[in-house]
């Protein structure tokens, strides 16, 4: 299992359909940095496809005036989460 | 709301970049500050990811990074109050003025090309 | 485990090393080993050791300065991309003819092996980019 | 063409930038050919518009910058024959298996997450 | 009328649509660097509404092989068109 | 007509700076002058004085010291963008108590002031960014 790490927002960058195009079925998506911009609800229908393996980074979505409005669909986890999920996974590929 | 569009202006400063990301949209205000501070007159356009600029409930990242919103809060101070917000940006992001930290005119698409005309300068962040 | 970071962003201009910096503590707090940072693109610029940001943002230089005196983490920037981006330290300086420096230890210019030992060497490698 | 997928690898370099544009794409070949030269075992991915480091007839830059045409015929001499294309992106620009200037197995966006997890290492360029 | 200059290419970024959202009826586009992907046949549907009012720059062009596969809708020019062309316009407004 | 050009690339890391460049000699070769080059956000970068790049790339950094000499251009670096960058010239050096320095003259800090002046001064400004 291979986990993705996001930091572009799809409201701007296409880059997030390399991601999902590169994802194996029980890959996990993390965003982080601006890339937390896709996990609002009025932009989360861009990572449909991933399912509940879709993960945002909450400090960056905190920063931001964001966290209220992230999806539901969306895991949220801290910079600890970050790291248990670079744990769990193979190996981690990031999209900029 | 939608405002009419003012004719006139020294710079126009348009900010598409959200803040905490990177330096553009920090960038980009201090240089509608300093034109401010030599007596320009200044418009600001938050388009794209830049309105995002608006939202309330900004705080500082967990290096300490300040953001932009206290940068916001000084426009005031330096007289730029000339404020507009891409109305379709809004709405990609679920966004309605109610949620904007600072009073911004909505501005549909058709209208951004009249504001750019009535700069004498543009500078894009 | 042991982690790799690969940092491609500079200082300030994007969030790559704070996010980095920020995923490092957390890592270390966890009981993890950070043994390597290596800084490649612009990531090179992390290394300017002139480094005087405002006293009210993070300082990116001495944090860090701080992971390698208190963790041993080595601070390791590939040498081709940051000759050309001016970042010498003082071997290369006087390789090149040129006096000053703008890099010095705990950062050292190394070549792009490092990375590809580093990526071999550890159980995790985790890049930042702009 | 669409070949099978290798299985295994020690390093997937996945090339996603165009030429001349920015240093993405000659930095990932360079840490291909190092790793190479390391002995490691490289496979190249172009994808998005890194396909277009495929494309004939590349020329130096006005100032004399050189790109990477170079560098990608060097790569058979460091034994980086594993070079794949995503076909997606090849459509997308109009570009054909004949337009490449190097052989490079076409890949369908499902055949990506194979190769992927046949490789212990991965770094995007 | 005002040049607007754009090098990011419509494959991977979504950042033509501003530069489009803010052209007034007699504006130029201008195709630099990485942005001269737009012009080929294969992209140039994004700039549609641009009509002859579309430019890209030679050079950057050639270097990527790409000058042949350039749509004929779109007018080429070189260095000193692009001097040329900030010349006829009031001003220059950059897209990146 | 009289120019001025912003620079916020990086050197080699993006094509910002190739492109700054070669539209100046265009213009000049026109008959324009080109009073005055600003560089902000990673355009600073620019103004590292030791850059040492591979002898079959182009030479950024004395591309823009010719453009100084030749056409008195002005070279001039945001200070604010330059000091949390590490891009520091002798005065700051010695202002902030560090030693050596990486931005020397035809290359000056300045105030972002001098970007709105520009604009104001010129016919044209034309912005190179990443």
């Amino acid at each position: 299992m291979i986990l993705h790490i996001l930091n572009r927002p799809p409201s701007t960058s296409l880059v997030y359909r390399e991601a999902l195009a590169a994802m194996g079925s029980t890959d996990r998506l993390l965003l982080i940095e601006d890339g937390v911009l896709g996990a609002l609800t009025s932009q989360v229908r861009h990572f449909q496809q991933v399912g509940d393996r879709l993960f945002a980074l909450r400090e960056d979505l905190v920063a931001r005036g964001l966290d209220g409005q992230c999806d539901a669909s969306v895991q949220v986890v801290d910079v600890d989460g970050f790291v248990t999920l670079t744990e769990e996974a193979d190996k981690t590929v990031s999209w900029f | 709301m939608t405002t009419p569009v003012p004719v006139e202006g020294d710079l126009l400063v348009i900010l598409r970049h959200s803040p905490h990301g990177s330096s553009w949209l920090r960038e980009g205000l201090d240089a509608a500050l300093v034109a401010a501070a030599f007596g320009q007159s200044v418009t600001l356009l938050f388009m794209a990811n830049g309105v995002l600029a608006l939202a309330k409930g900004q705080q500082a990242g967990p290096l300490g990074q300040k953001g932009t919103a206290a940068t916001m809060d000084m426009l005031a101070m330096y007289d730029i109050e000339s404020l507009f917000v891409a109305n379709d940006a809004l709405a990609e992001f679920g966004l309605a003025q109610q949620d904007l930290m600072l009073p911004a005119a909505g501005l549909e698409a058709e209208a951004i090309a009249e504001l750019m005309a009535g700069h004498r300068q543009i500078l894009t962040f | 485990m042991r982690y790799g970071l690969l940092v491609k962003g500079a200082p300030y201009s994007s969030q790559a090393a704070h996010s980095a910096l920020r995923f490092a503590s957390a890592l270390l707090a966890r009981g993890h080993r950070l043994e390597r940072v290596f800084f490649y693109h612009d990531g090179v610029f992390n290394a300017a050791r002139l480094a005087a940001p405002p006293q009210d943002e993070p300082h990116l230089y001495d944090a860090w300065c701080a992971l390698n005196a208190k963790h041993g983490t080595q601070l390791q920037v590939c040498i081709a991309a940051a000759l050309r981006r001016g970042m010498l330290d003082a071997r290369e300086a006087d390789r090149h003819g040129k006096s000053g420096h703008c890099v010095e230890p705990p950062f050292e210019l190394t070549g792009l092996g490092q990375l590809i030992d580093l990526g071999q060497e550890v159980d995790r490698l985790v890049t930042f980019a702009p």
